[in-house]
């Protein structure tokens, strides 16, 4: 690892639901600025969970959550965090739940308390990014599968985060998107944690990859 | 497939701003309603044919509308003027057909295809996102607004949801028969989809405050007001003026 | 069951706008800004059933109506819920009209929101399956019924002559209510076997508690 | 191929959606009972669709399809292909919709008219057949991802089909339900069509491989 301070560290990090098996076991992880992290493992393996914790979506059951540099336990924390952490979500129609793309993209910039003219400018930029301008005034469920991802990941770009939680996002796509996500996964300077089943793509797209058996990161794979 | 489609195009109708078509709508959906005259209700029903073909509405769709609204007419035509005692205008096998009956009858079927005509004209054409939006200026109350507005994004979705289990219901050869068993399955898909949109609902509202949503929902979309909504807002005040002016001049109308 | 457009006089079309107006504000006073998914994931989810669900009756068949149902879900959000759905209908199909709109919600939200009064207590209470099919059975039978009702009134205070109407459509509904208990039966029975707290959803709601 | 007659043949078969380009292009194949053969093929190369069209969900442009030795044109002639040809969806979640694993399983031979004896009866032997005899009264949406894969199936295999076609049946599942699943799949008497990505998978279970290539089927594979 390197010397300088991690953007996210999770310290003995627990979870589970009530009256059931721990699904997260004494979770140690950092992510450093730069770092691309590839996480795997089967369905139910804790994977989706575990990024629900990092943005305070579920409360660990014990360990400590620390996003840069302060400790996270209570709702306000996690404020802070979710504009400088974006979260993808593994089925875009949970994340895109306005009418149109538009109003999709400048949601975050509204609630960061922009106004008006700053979420316009943010919503051309991120949609400028991920290649979709232009297609400001499109209905959300008319997109394709592969739009929809990109918008997405617009919503995303357009708060401007430091770093990006990616739950799947190619899963499902056809060859064309794929290669348009993964280019410009690529292309982005945050740091990313993504989780995903295929290991080809996570192979070309981050730096270090991990893998959660059992609740727990079973050491590194080349 | 979509079951949330507009009548989509690019007419005159469809540039103009959606604010001033909906309180015009509106205004001539409630004056029409109004006990009428004759020639009131005559007008109204040309100035609703006039509008929808300004509109250039697609003719099977719009006749599917009106055939069923007219389908009811035919009951109410069928059903007055046998019922309805009073001066009989004519019978058919020796069955008298009320004057009051056909009357009350007609009064009904004109105000019918009159406001159809006119709301699908004018409202039928609004991408329904932008209706919602535009209702908004219009001071409807945010919450409704956005009630409306999640349910529009999420209908199609659940839609899609249904026929996928139909589809798999169907695989496993379902045949609806009038048994419990047909019912009970049914029964089982509604619930189902009801569990998944609960669901759903929770990661939604995840998604927004993984977005910043502090328990204050900020949407916004702009509308522009041009020269020709402004022609369209004078247009309709004079049509709305004469067909006034022409309710209390004629003979029966209110005095 | 939808009050066509032009049917209504002007008076009565004002009553039941201006007692949908009442509703609305009591649904959306009742309902916290974070609820508005749930209660529009619900509300669509029951409403695209509507749509899609033939449920086969003699040699025809029929959809759900469903008011039952979302007024044990829904409580006092049923009526914003129903404006919506209807305001959708009217726009989308040309069920029922813009004038009666009013009209129309309140024929189906009322009759929600006393099957809400009546039956979900006794719903959260229960422990027994068959008794909440029963419940559900008797809040799709009762619904169904004050809905004629209500219609029935509307109709003959807009013309004494459309009585005939009413006496026309009488039997027909009477099927369509049995079949309307039934499958409102057989979704409760599944809620409260596979996810019992749903009916404490409208409570969350009006206690402020949150959800 | 053999000299017995095939249990479906799909002759010159050809589909696609309105207004859009074929998605499946003059399409021969066969499967003779005793086969598994595996079906590959990119996102969006109408894999998916073809099995759709077997059960008839959907109905081809053009060419024939015979199955059990007639041909199937009209929604009447797949009543009866629909209780011999069992399909197994992508996802799970399409597929069970019952309250309880039982009434789930049920359902199928209570679509054949079976009595609720049988029925009954039906359900015990499929559930033991995958492993999962003594759930009857689980609720099916509280089920992890590979058990209800597993459940899937058995609500097949208690309608007794002639020939199972299965949409990746494999896919994210953790390595003892992908164990489970594989030597279950190997066990069955069944013809099967089985769609997958996983190369590897479909090597050990199929005993022959075509791929689906701008909607031909091209070449089998070793």
């Amino acid at each position: 690892m390197s010397d300088n301070q991690p953007l996210l560290r999770l310290s003995g990090v627990s979870f589970r639901h009530a009256h059931a098996a721990p699904i997260l076991n004494d979770i140690n992880l950092a992510l450093h600025p730069g770092e691309r992290v590839g996480l795997m493992g089967a369905i139910g393996s804790g994977k989706t969970t575990l990024l629900h914790l990092i943005v305070g979506l579920l409360t660990p059951h014990s360990g400590q959550i620390d996003i840069l540099d302060k400790p996270r336990r209570e709702e306000r924390d996690f404020w802070e965090v979710r504009e400088r952490v974006g979260l993808l979500f593994q089925d875009p129609d949970d994340q895109l739940f306005c009418a149109t793309v538009q109003e999709d993209v400048a949601f975050g910039p509204l609630n960061q308390g922009k106004c008006r003219e700053e979420a316009h400018q943010a919503v051309h930029k991120a949609l400028a990014l991920v290649g979709m301008d232009g297609l400001e005034d499109r209905i959300t469920h008319h997109l394709s599968g592969g739009e929809k991802r990109l918008v997405s990941l617009a919503t995303l770009l357009a708060m401007e985060p430091d770093v990006l939680l990616l739950d799947e996002p190619e899963n499902g796509l056809d060859p064309p998107s794929y290669e348009r996500i993964r280019s410009l996964l690529l292309s982005l300077p945050q740091a990313m944690i993504i989780v995903s089943h295929n290991a080809a793509f996570l192979q070309t797209v981050t730096t270090r990859r991990l893998r959660l058996v059992e609740g727990k990161v079973a050491g590194a794979e080349p | 497939m979509s079951c949330t489609t507009h009548f989509a195009g690019h007419t005159v109708i469809h540039r103009l701003d959606p604010r001033p078509r909906i309180v015009a709508t509106l205004l001539f959906a409630v004056f029409i309603a109004l006990d009428n005259p004759y020639p009131v209700l005559a007008t109204g029903l040309g100035v609703g044919i006039v509008l929808a073909m300004l509109a250039r509405l697609p003719a099977r769709p719009l006749a599917r509308r009106l055939l069923h609204i007219n389908l009811f007419m035919a009951l109410l035509f069928l059903t007055l003027p046998t019922t309805t005692p009073g001066e009989p205008a004519f019978s058919i096998f020796s069955l008298p057909f009320s004057r009051v009956g056909l009357h009350l009858a007609a009064m009904i079927t004109l105000k019918a295809n009159a406001i159809v005509l006119a709301f699908t004209a004018l409202l039928g054409t609004v991408e329904l996102s932008a209706l919602g939006h535009a209702l908004q200026h219009l001071r409807v109350p945010d919450r409704l607004i956005h009630l409306f507005l999640f349910t529009l994004r999420y209908l199609d979705v659940i839609h899609h949801a249904y026929e996928d289990l139909l589809r798999a219901m169907k695989a496993r050869g379902f045949r609806p028969r009038m048994d419990l068993h047909t019912y009970r399955s049914y029964g089982s898909l509604m619930a189902m989809l009801l569990v998944r949109s609960l669901e759903r609902a929770e990661r939604v509202m995840d998604a927004m405050k993984c977005r910043g949503f502090k328990g204050r929902f900020l949407t916004y979309r702009p509308f522009d007001f041009h020269r020709r909504d402004a022609v369209f807002c004078l247009v309709a005040t004079i049509v709305l003026c004469l067909c006034a002016s022409l309710r209390w001049a004629l003979p029966g109308g209110p005095q | 069951m939808h009050i066509t457009e032009g049917v209504a006089p002007a008076s009565v079309a004002a009553a039941g706008a201006l007692l949908t107006a009442g509703g609305v504000a009591m649904g959306l006073r009742a309902m916290k800004d974070e609820q508005i998914p749930r209660a529009a994931l619900m509300s669509a989810a029951i409403f695209a059933a509507s749509l899609v669900i033939r449920l086969p009756l003699g040699p025809s068949s029929v959809h759900p109506v469903l008011n039952g149902l979302a007024g044990l879900l829904l409580g006092w959000a049923a009526v914003p819920a129903f404006l919506v759905a209807l305001f959708l209908e009217a726009l989308l199909f040309q069920f029922g009209g813009i004038t009666t709109l009013g009209l129309n919600t309140i024929t189906m939200a009322a009759p929600a929101v006393v099957c809400y009064a009546i039956f979900n207590r006794p719903l959260r209470r229960c422990r027994q399956k068959n008794t909440a099919f029963l419940l559900g059975m008797a809040a799709g039978v009762t619904a169904l019924l004050l809905s004629f009702a209500l219609w029935a009134a509307v109709l003959v205070l807009s013309g004494k002559s459309l009585i005939v109407i009413v006496k026309l459509a009488l039997i027909p509904h009477l099927a369509i209510t049995a079949m309307e208990g039934l499958f409102t039966g057989f979704v409760v029975s599944f809620l409260f076997k596979v996810y019992p707290g749903v009916f404490d959803l409208p409570l969350t709601r009006e206690g402020g508690v949150a959800p």
